[in-house]
């Protein structure tokens, strides 16, 4: 079998899912290759994704949750939504599924590093920027980058993500975390309202500051203006996009922004590169 | 290399001569329609045509075709990757647009980072020998975006129908390499040279001036939000003709085809005028409307792919003009687009 | 493949297992609620898959839980048959009965019927991939 | 038939001018031979741009669902039929369109005309009274238009709107009353191998493309059954069982409602013969239930009706 066929994917046993969410719409599935010799055949970084494979019924492309500084960890986080998702939702341990990629460019660390960074995230868009906290947050890592402040929202308390690793962050003293609810619940005693608004309260200087932003389309739409109030130039906001991806290397041409191919050219775009696009996303 | 001609009563022994050797492809005809298919005997290949109704595109990458196989239901779960073309084939007869189309489609396939391998098995193993085109259509533009109907871009050989015989000339290696085995054709005279120059230039001074699209580019660039766009749509009945007639479009889909123990997965042309092209599981869709996919269609085409290739990604066949069921025809929108009236601003 | 209605034939195959009737084992039961339910696009889905017949069967006229869902079935059931045989299925491949819940012995005898027809047929290759060509 | 363009200009321009339309749906000249388009014109003073002849193939009505606006319409017998079929199916409400009925010649098919000249192309084409007048690199023939008429019109029954709120013209003489079935009866006469391979033949030249769909006024599903992933009811290639079993489902969707028109017919770019399922349907529908589609509004669909005496020979 050839390895450079784009199309191949390799194939992994689920090892755990973890239902993530109050209501059971969000589950994380943790994989392991299943084939020794395919072991160093998947290296990834903070922002990638992959085209998970659900045998009978397609493709379709998540962004990677877990981190490369967690060897032997790769987990994806998957809000039931359609087809295929329906599918993954009902597989359990032990069954087999087809990953492909590493795919699209990961968060461009050689511009983040050595400066704050603050991460704007709602809802299960938190999947790959929790997979760069923990890559920032890793021991070996974490020196290269500065300040790191992090907003993450979510309807409700009980639809946060990775709960047990929000609340280890929480009494971390090296990341402050903002997180927000739409509706608070009993018990909830951090901030109620919308990300944007947190964004404005909480934000740090722009100077020497970086955002990456990641999250429904709603929000980002939001927040944007929020961040130019604030003074963050354009080369310093990234923003994580989410398209329909098929191929995931930039031939099936459904998932263009103007002439880039957010599979191939993103998924992470600067808003400079992305204000020269076509608003079309 | 001296170009050759080959007097037409030999045409039926060229072909039994490929034939020994290749998979030939030519124009065939079947109730009245011509399309480009295997060819069993000489006989069956229709030279006298003006251009087959469906581009030679799925000759490279097939409506449907298989990339892999899977089988989880054996003790050691199978994935088996679909078998790339080894078989080596002549694409006889096709016309320069269409043999430049290939060009077009190569440089999305050949990718960056990623190749497919599919689609280049299958355009390594592939010898082209385009038939020139003399007498264009009436839908025809080749000479409008690059192209010409003598062009020899994405052809190994070219022939040019001269009456009583064809001339035959190399273009390239894969070519030369063909022809090294036909011994019995002579050069060809000044007479022919002669012919062939006065029918190219019959046939170009017949495609001047059918579309301008000079700068087409840069006008689209300033046209986002044009209204241009809210009534361009409006008769379309958003269905596949044109991008699956088109020998340059090359969107596809991938789907799977099975049990979720064993089955194949398939790629599949899909087409950017259907709504679900770019429908999100969530509901959400960048491109909702025939507006917004009509504008895609012509940006792609004629504005990005000059972006990405310097090259606009249409060939001028004239397929989804003549074939549109309701005759909204890309010559005109183009025109318009290029006319100074079009942009009304927004 | 036979879709039975809920409220008659799946009932009256109950019946016919109780009182110990023999049939041929060879359908493969979807109960619906109603012959009504059955969808043209089941069948004809049910034959792409592999299935060498189909047998839908629902309460007598007349007798509808619903009142009219096994009329407004027989009318979407006419077309059907009508074009699969047209385009050249074979009849036979897909059926059609009315059994009511006390009828145990039609229906084993329903049953055996169809299964005699269609193992008569041989196995369905004009609507599967792949081997429709085979039945040139 | 200039006089008849001539009125339809002239209604469509009242209506516009008098605001009692926001749009009028018409034809316009097409771009090539034998070839007219849809047109939508907004402006009273742009009415001169509609024309009539027996090349307005399509099948107008389709618009209407989607049209938002009050939407004055150029319908032909068939156009008409359909907006019947879009009102009795609630698609449509009345007072959202003006009809502007026209008596209907028939319509030609370029197709048969092609054929008549074995791919010789057409360059210029005129229609006269009885003839159309083609001419081509080297060639100039009159083609009889009775000859050449699309097989939809030479089976239609109702070349005169069922519908309108004004007619343009005059009515023209129906089609007769000798054997409107005689294509079905003919082909249902042949063995079942033979209508196998002929279908078999048929749908493998299906691209899939859709146009058959998308020109049929009544295919307004908002989901197609062939666009459904759950559960997937054919597969998606063209395969001809997959494409065999689109078309026999989309006859099956459109049985009891199909008013014949030829719009899927004439879009399909491979010459497929749509209307061989689609007639054999409306055969059937008549036959069976006693119902042609789109000839009354106070009619139910025939599939969505039951008559305690209709044919069950087939239930055991």
């Amino acid at each position: 079998m050839s390895t450079d066929n784009p199309y191949l994917p390799l194939l992994a046993r689920i090892d755990r899912v973890t239902v993530e969410t109050e209501h059971p719409s969000i589950k994380t599935f943790d994989l392991t290759l299943l084939r020794k010799e395919d072991e160093g055949r998947f290296h990834y970084l903070p922002g990638q994704f992959a085209e998970l494979s659900v045998f009978g019924k397609g493709e379709a492309p998540f962004g990677i949750a877990s981190s490369p500084s967690q060897p032997g960890v790769l987990q994806f986080t998957v809000s039931k939504a359609g087809l295929l998702t329906s599918a993954l939702h009902l597989m359990e341990r032990g069954q087999v599924l087809g990953i492909r990629g590493p795919l699209g460019s990961p968060f461009p660390q050689e511009q983040i590093q050595g400066k704050d960074l603050v991460i704007i995230s709602g809802g299960f868009g938190f999947t790959t920027p929790r997979s760069l906290i923990n890559y920032i947050l890793h021991r070996d890592n974490r020196q290269r980058f500065g300040e790191l402040t992090v907003v993450y929202g979510a309807r409700t308390p009980g639809m946060l993500l990775y709960k047990s690793e929000l609340n280890q962050w929480r009494h971390r003293d090296d990341l402050r975390l903002h997180l927000t609810v739409d509706t608070a619940e009993d018990g909830w005693d951090s901030k109620v309202g919308l990300v944007p608004d947190v964004v404005r309260e909480v934000a740090p200087s722009p100077e020497n500051t970086c955002v990456l932003v990641c999250g429904p389309p709603a929000m980002i739409r939001f927040t944007l203006p929020v961040l130019e109030d604030l003074g963050f130039p354009p080369e310093r906001v990234l923003v994580s996009l989410e398209m329909k991806m098929k191929c995931g290397i930039g031939m099936c041409g459904r998932c263009n922004i103007g002439n880039r191919y957010v599979c191939k050219d993103g998924p992470t775009f600067t808003l400079a590169a992305l204000s020269q696009l076509p608003p079309e996303h | 290399m001296t170009p050759l001609r080959v007097p037409k009563q030999q045409v039926a022994g060229l072909l039994t001569a490929l034939l020994d050797q290749y998979q030939v492809i030519a124009p065939v005809e079947e109730e009245g329609l011509v399309t480009f298919g295997r060819l069993g005997s000489p006989e069956e290949a229709v030279l006298d045509y003006r251009n087959a109704r469906v581009s030679p595109k799925g000759l490279l990458f097939p409506q449907a075709e298989v990339l892999l196989t899977y089988n989880l239901a054996s003790e050691r779960a199978e994935l088996q990757e679909a078998p790339q073309q080894q078989e080596r084939q002549v694409v006889f007869g096709i016309r320069p647009c269409d043999a430049r189309s290939f060009v077009l489609l190569d440089r999305v396939f050949e990718g960056n980072a990623w190749h497919d391998g599919y689609y280049l098995s299958r355009r390594r193993n592939t010898t082209v020998v385009a038939l020139a085109c003399p007498r264009p259509g009436l839908a025809c533009f080749c000479a409008s975006v690059g192209g010409g109907p003598f062009s020899t871009e994405g052809s190994d050989l070219l022939l040019t129908d001269l009456g009583q015989e064809y001339l035959l000339e190399v273009v390239t290696d894969k070519g030369a390499a063909l022809t090294e085995a036909w011994s019995e054709y002579g050069e060809a005279g000044e007479d022919s040279l002669r012919r062939k120059a006065e029918l190219q230039q019959g046939a170009e001074a017949a495609l001047a001036g059918r579309v301008e699209i000079d700068g087409i580019d840069r006008r689209l660039k300033g046209m986002w939000d044009d209204v241009f766009w809210e009534r361009l749509h409006e008769k379309c009945l958003g269905c596949g003709v044109c991008t699956y007639l088109c020998p340059t479009c090359h969107c596809f889909d991938i789907v799977d085809e099975g049990s979720d123990r064993q089955g194949q997965r398939l790629r599949l042309w899909d087409s950017c005028m259907f709504p679900l092209f770019t429908r999100q599981a969530s509901g959400h869709n960048p491109r909702p409307t025939g507006k917004e996919r009509w504008r895609q269609r012509l940006m792609h085409k004629f504005c990005y792919s000059v972006d990405s290739y310097g090259e606009v990604g249409c060939v001028g066949c004239g397929r989804c003009v003549v074939n549109c069921p309701v005759n909204l025809d890309l010559r005109h929108v183009l025109n318009e687009i290029c006319s100074d009236r079009t942009h009304q601003g927004t | 493949m036979a879709f039975l209605c809920h409220w008659c034939s799946y009932a009256g195959a109950d019946l016919a297992g109780t009182s110990r009737l023999q049939y041929p084992p060879n359908t493969r039961t979807i109960r619906v609620p109603c012959s009504g339910r059955v969808d043209p696009l089941f069948i004809i889905r049910s034959l792409l898959h592999g299935a060498d017949g189909v047998l839908v069967a629902g309460c007598h006229p007349g007798d509808c839980h619903y009142l009219e869902g096994n009329y407004l079935a027989r009318r979407r059931f006419a077309l059907l048959k009508s074009i699969l045989e047209y385009v050249g299925v074979e009849e036979g491949r897909v059926q059609f009965a009315w059994v009511s819940a006390a009828e145990a012995g039609k229906f084993a005898q329903v049953i055996a019927e169809v299964t005699e027809s269609v193992r008569a047929l041989g196995p369905g290759q004009r609507l599967i991939k792949s081997k429709a060509k085979e039945t040139l | 038939m200039t006089d008849v363009a001539q009125a339809i200009r002239d209604t469509a321009r009242r209506l516009l001018a008098d605001g009692r339309v926001d749009v009028v749906i018409g034809f316009e000249a097409g771009t090539l031979p034998l070839r007219s388009s849809p047109c939508f014109v907004r402006d009273a003073g742009d009415t001169d741009r509609l024309v009539w002849n027996m090349t307005c193939e399509n099948n107008l009505a389709r618009y209407l669902p989607r049209v938002e606006e009050k939407a004055g319409i150029v319908a032909k017998g068939c156009d008409a039929r359909s907006i019947v079929g879009l009102l009795t199916e609630g698609r449509l409400e009345r007072e959202r369109v003006y009809v502007i009925g026209v008596p209907c010649q028939g319509i030609l098919d370029r197709r048969s005309i092609e054929r008549r000249l074995a791919g010789k192309e057409i360059v210029q084409a005129q229609e006269g009274e009885t003839e159309v007048l083609v001419r081509g690199e080297g060639f100039e023939v009159a083609l009889s238009k009775e000859e050449h008429l699309h097989a939809s019109c030479r089976a239609c029954r109702s070349r005169n709107p069922v519908i309108y709120d004004t007619l343009v013209g005059d009515p023209v003489a129906e089609g007769d009353g000798a054997d409107e079935y005689a294509d079905v009866r003919e082909f249902e006469a042949k063995p079942a191998a033979e209508r196998w391979a002929y279908f078999l033949a048929q749908t493998s030249r299906c691209i899939r493309c859709y146009a058959c769909r998308n020109a049929c006024p009544l295919c307004y599903c908002r989901t197609c059954f062939t666009d459904v992933t759950q559960p997937q009811w054919l597969g998606r290639t063209t395969d001809p069982t997959d494409t065999l079993v689109f078309h026999i489902a989309r006859a099956l969707h459109v049985a009891g409602r199909c008013v014949d028109c030829g719009a899927c017919d004439r879009a399909c770019p491979l010459g497929v013969d749509v209307r061989k399922l689609t007639r054999k349907m409306e055969k059937d529908v008549e036959k069976f239930f006693h119902h042609k589609a789109g000839m009354s509004l106070d009619e139910p669909l025939p599939l969505a009706t039951y008559s305690l005496d209709d044919p069950e020979d087939f239930v055991q």
